[in-house]
């Protein structure tokens, strides 16, 4: 059946979680119903004319709440971040395909940077539904851990917290069971997902990743945020888009450049 | 649907003058999960050509005041997946069938009106784009040059009975002057405006913030100059108008139908709300049984000073 | 101030880039009860013509999506009035004084050239405005046609020493060939843009809201568009560039000059805030000490995809 | 000396008047301290892009306050209606030349419309500086009736409160004793303005008036306020700036059309 999509939803709640990351509450049954982790929203960005997307970060089903976490990197951020407890903004959502954990009985989740948003309501996710989860997030330095929990493995690039080095360091502390019914769920920077998809695939196991691009509608009408991924047509890729195909990627089919 | 919607634009009956415009709906199949298409007067395709193409790489959107430019670059399946996978859909949902046409010489355009003209009880417009500015060849450079619409459009006539709608491009010193060849050429209407040619740069990195290094503005911001193009041409044209550029509610739809628009295309703004043709569509029903009028009525009924 | 904002447009001399534009300022003197007029680079006087103009009559403005329209129509009190009441005033503000310069034929330039030359000691610049839309002759007429702009520079060229600037319209399909011509004609630098022609209508009368019919927009929303044209001509011009069309922070103004400007005029931002220019001067100056850099190195960066 | 004459002030009372008119007060010391009756300021309203002019409606100097009153119109009156008290905007002002009413003894106040917003200043003001003050306000029927004053003469065109007809009927009852030494002055319509100015002259009182005109600066930059002055030019007229040479003029020099 046809629904608009798009809500009008209250900001209900503002944590901030270091000096530019700001984690935003927000009342929507509608969203917080159906949607699934790796799923992102539409929201609009105060004086901004496009929305802006994130990755849903957490879902509280009964009081039919979610939550995103906001970076600040520019103009539509910063305004996000300075939005007070009570504003009610224009949201589209759910949106996009989500991770699909179907077929497996553990799960790896990795990442970093914003990484950590739609990682949180993976693991979230998982712990309800009883599969095996591993989670081990990277950073910059000790300063940058956000929404940590315990047993996730840490590493940071400066060691001063968790184990030094990127999270192929922290992955590899791992001992691989059954590779075959293992799944591999990385958000972070291109160079992060590549690495663990080159970590996953040489150890036998299926690895999503979930892409980023600059998106006008995230609604899978414009064709402005595509993606590469590999095809035997005349260029060697195909151009997809993040916001529909999207965001979430079977490794093997990215053509990471 | 309240009949008071209709319009027509030549011989094409819409029931309502809002079509969604080309490259912002794609084949109007996501849509369908945001509201019945059969509200619409029309849906324009995603620009076609012969063969599929990726586009343009990298970034292709860029934020600006009150609109965006776009550097999307005719990403398209291909006319011949169109046929086979998208025209039944576009057929079935209710809407005039408007199928956007691109390429990048005269033998493109022949070759996809030929490719075309055979499933023509499909189609209601072929909606010839001389405009876009985001591939290197073709469109925007035939579309400047009055001799050369006026020749390909007359070209393409003989080819089909298909109501030949010419999409033209604002980046032009005289649109009366390319209007006015399409019209020459044989053209059922003109399509006025697709995107003005923008940039916009990075001054972090001091490069484009497109990979395209340009892109196509659209949306509210370019509204003024498209309205000024539909009433300028409307004093000189016999054929109908289709305005197009910056609407965003149904004020802007009357103000294009006064200035001389017959119906009137939707792009950007279904960006930004996707179901913002259901409120358009009701908010018209709404103010044409406020002031006892016909919503066809409207067309050129501006009064200059 | 700091000399970190020092810029050059050929042969002048500016201690910062940011230059009043024409139209918006007047001549400077009702602004200076709102700030110290030393601070900025220059100022560019409203559009003079030999004999005193009332303009054009009825309503001259008409807001639009982050702009606005205006037929101000060139209301002036002539170029002899100016000349006896407002240059001394302008040449003490401490500002590099722009005389924008108007007319309806080659004959109304040659005229007023010829009556400015021997105040040259005042003056720093002739903006020659071949580009206003709201009067009905000369102007934007002449400023669309190659020929003629390199007609008209190259006579104004012989009548005096004073650098000749060429303001040109963005209303044009190619604006490479505009500006090139101005530079055949002998121009020492072009500036663009002026105002896209728009128009905006009242649906509750059915009439332009301007009086005049049409008029030029100007502000945030024009400024992808004139980025994009001040970048394609730095690509094949030899003559500087002065940046013009929606500059509302210091973020625009380091935007065009990466794309090629040597200097900027600001417009439309001022009529909404008259003292931004204080806060853009202050911006300027710390990001050039952020970045140590003397912000004249930025002009033509621009590193294309 | 330069001073920016742009404030961010904020909205501290908000009352509504009629069904479309509210009455607006703001924080502003500077603007409070130097404004006189006749002089406006350009606010901003919203997400619109130009400020929008209103005439100072009242003053508390010592406060550091003055009122607006503003009447719904279009897009930018309808968000200033909406705005909330707390809110802060971006003021421009006092702008424009305001009454001069040196060399009188006597004055009338008249007008309709939001021009009793002015006029109200102007009562407040004359009555602390001792002049003989009448005041006549014309209005469409009883529901429009705002701002009204024991004293005031008041008239209506539907005749259901005070006396049936425009000002001039109200006008009428007067008795002037030295038209020499009694300025007339009238905000409101044209129709009223030109005729309060024919009955004002015929009488041999000097009249003012204050012009209203669409304006983008309100600062004598754009030269987009014009209205129409006479003159022994060729045209017969000439514009001038309505928020600079303006808003009030003398009515014999106003070129009405
Ligand atoms: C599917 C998806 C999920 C995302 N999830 C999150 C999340 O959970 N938390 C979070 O903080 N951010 C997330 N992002 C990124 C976020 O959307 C951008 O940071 C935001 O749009 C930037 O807006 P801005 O106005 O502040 O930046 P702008 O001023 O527009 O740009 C500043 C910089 O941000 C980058 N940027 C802008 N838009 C995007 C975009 N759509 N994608 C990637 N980079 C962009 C550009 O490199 C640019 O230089 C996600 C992006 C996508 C596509
Ligand atoms: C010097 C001066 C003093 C004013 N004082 C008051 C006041 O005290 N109280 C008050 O309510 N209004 C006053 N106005 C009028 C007020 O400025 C306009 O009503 C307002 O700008 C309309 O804004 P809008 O966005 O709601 O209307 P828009 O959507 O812009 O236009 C709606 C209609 O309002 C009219 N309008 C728009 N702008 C102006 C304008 N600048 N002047 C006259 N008419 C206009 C037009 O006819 C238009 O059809 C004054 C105007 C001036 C010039
Ligand atoms: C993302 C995007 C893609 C577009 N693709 C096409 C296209 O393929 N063919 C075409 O004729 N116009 C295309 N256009 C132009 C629009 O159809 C329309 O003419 C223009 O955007 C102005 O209308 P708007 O302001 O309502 O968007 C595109 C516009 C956008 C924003
Ligand atoms: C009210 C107004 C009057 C103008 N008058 C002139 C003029 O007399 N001569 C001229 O060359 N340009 C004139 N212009 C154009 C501006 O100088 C400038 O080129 C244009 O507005 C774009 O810059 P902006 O967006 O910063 O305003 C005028 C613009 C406005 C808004
Ligand atoms: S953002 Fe429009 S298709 Fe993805
Ligand atoms: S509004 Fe700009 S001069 Fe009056």
């Amino acid at each position: 059946m046809a629904t608009r999509k798009e809500y009008r939803i209250k900001l209900i709640s503002k944590e901030l979680l270091n000096a530019d990351t700001c984690y935003l509450g927000f009342d929507c049954p509608e969203i917080a119903s159906s949607c699934i982790p790796g799923q992102f929203v539409n929201i609009s960005a105060g004086t901004m004319f496009l929305k802006r997307p994130f990755g849903i970060a957490s879902v509280d089903r009964e009081k039919g709440t979610f939550n995103i976490g906001v970076k600040v990197v520019g103009k539509g951020t910063e305004q996000i971040k300075d939005f007070e407890v009570g504003t009610e903004v224009d949201c589209l959502g759910p949106l996009g395909n989500g991770f699909d954990f179907e077929g497996c009985d553990n799960v790896i989740l990795t990442g970093g940077g914003t990484g950590v948003f739609p990682i949180n309501f993976a693991y979230e996710t998982l712990t309800v539904i009883g599969k095996n989860v591993t989670v081990c997030e990277g950073f910059r330095d000790a300063r940058q851990v956000i929404l940590n929990k315990d047993g996730y493995i840490l590493t940071t690039d400066a060691g001063d917290m968790g184990i030094k080095g990127t999270v192929i360091a922290g992955l590899d502390t791992l001992t691989i069971e059954d590779p075959a019914k293992t799944l591999v769920c990385c958000v972070g920077p291109i160079p992060m997902m590549k690495a663990v998809s080159a970590w996953a695939e040489e150890k036998g196991m299926k690895c999503l990743v979930s892409m980023e691009q600059r998106m006008a509608c995230g609604a899978g009408i414009c064709l402005c945020c595509t993606v590469k991924v590999k095809d035997d047509g005349p260029d060697g890729y195909k151009n997809v888009r993040c916001c529909k195909e999207g965001p979430v990627f079977d490794s093997r089919e990215v053509a990471w450049s | 649907m309240s009949k008071l919607l209709n319009v027509n634009v030549g011989s094409v009956n819409l029931k309502s003058p809002i079509i969604l415009a080309s490259g912002t709906c794609n084949f109007g199949r996501e849509l369908a999960e945001y509201y019945d298409l059969s509200i619409l007067g029309g849906i324009s395709s995603k620009g076609l050509t012969i063969k599929p193409r990726n586009g343009n790489p990298g970034v292709r959107v860029a934020e600006c005041a009150s609109g965006m430019l776009n550097s999307v670059g005719l990403q398209n399946p291909g006319v011949h997946y169109f046929i086979e996978n998208d025209l039944d859909f576009m057929k079935e949902s209710g809407a005039a069938v408007i199928v956007n046409v691109a390429g990048h010489s005269f033998e493109d355009y022949i070759d996809m009106v030929t490719t075309l003209d055979p499933h023509k009880d499909k189609i209601d417009a072929l909606e010839i784009n001389l405009s876009c500015p985001n591939v290197k060849a073709g469109c925007m450079t035939i579309g400047s040059d009055p001799e050369a619409i006026k020749a390909i459009t007359s070209k393409l006539r003989r080819l089909t009975d298909l109501p030949l709608w010419i999409k033209l491009t604002p980046n032009v010193t005289d649109i009366k002057a390319t209007a006015l060849a399409a019209q020459a050429g044989g053209a059922d209407a003109v399509v006025l405006i697709n995107t003005l040619m923008g940039m916009r740069i990075d001054i972090r990195t001091r490069r484009p913030v497109l990979t395209n290094n340009t892109g196509g503005y659209s949306g509210p911001a370019v509204k003024p100059v498209a309205i000024r193009m539909v009433a300028e041409c409307a004093q000189v044209l016999d054929i109908p108008i289709v305005g197009c550029g910056g609407i965003a509610d149904y004020k802007d739809v009357i103000e294009f139908m006064i200035a001389g628009a017959s119906a009137v295309e939707i792009g950007t703004a279904c960006l930004v709300h996707p179901a913002l043709p259901v409120d358009i569509t009701a908010d018209l029903e709404k103010y044409c049984e406020d002031n006892g009028i016909e919503l066809k009525d409207l067309t050129g009924t501006l009064q200059r000073w």
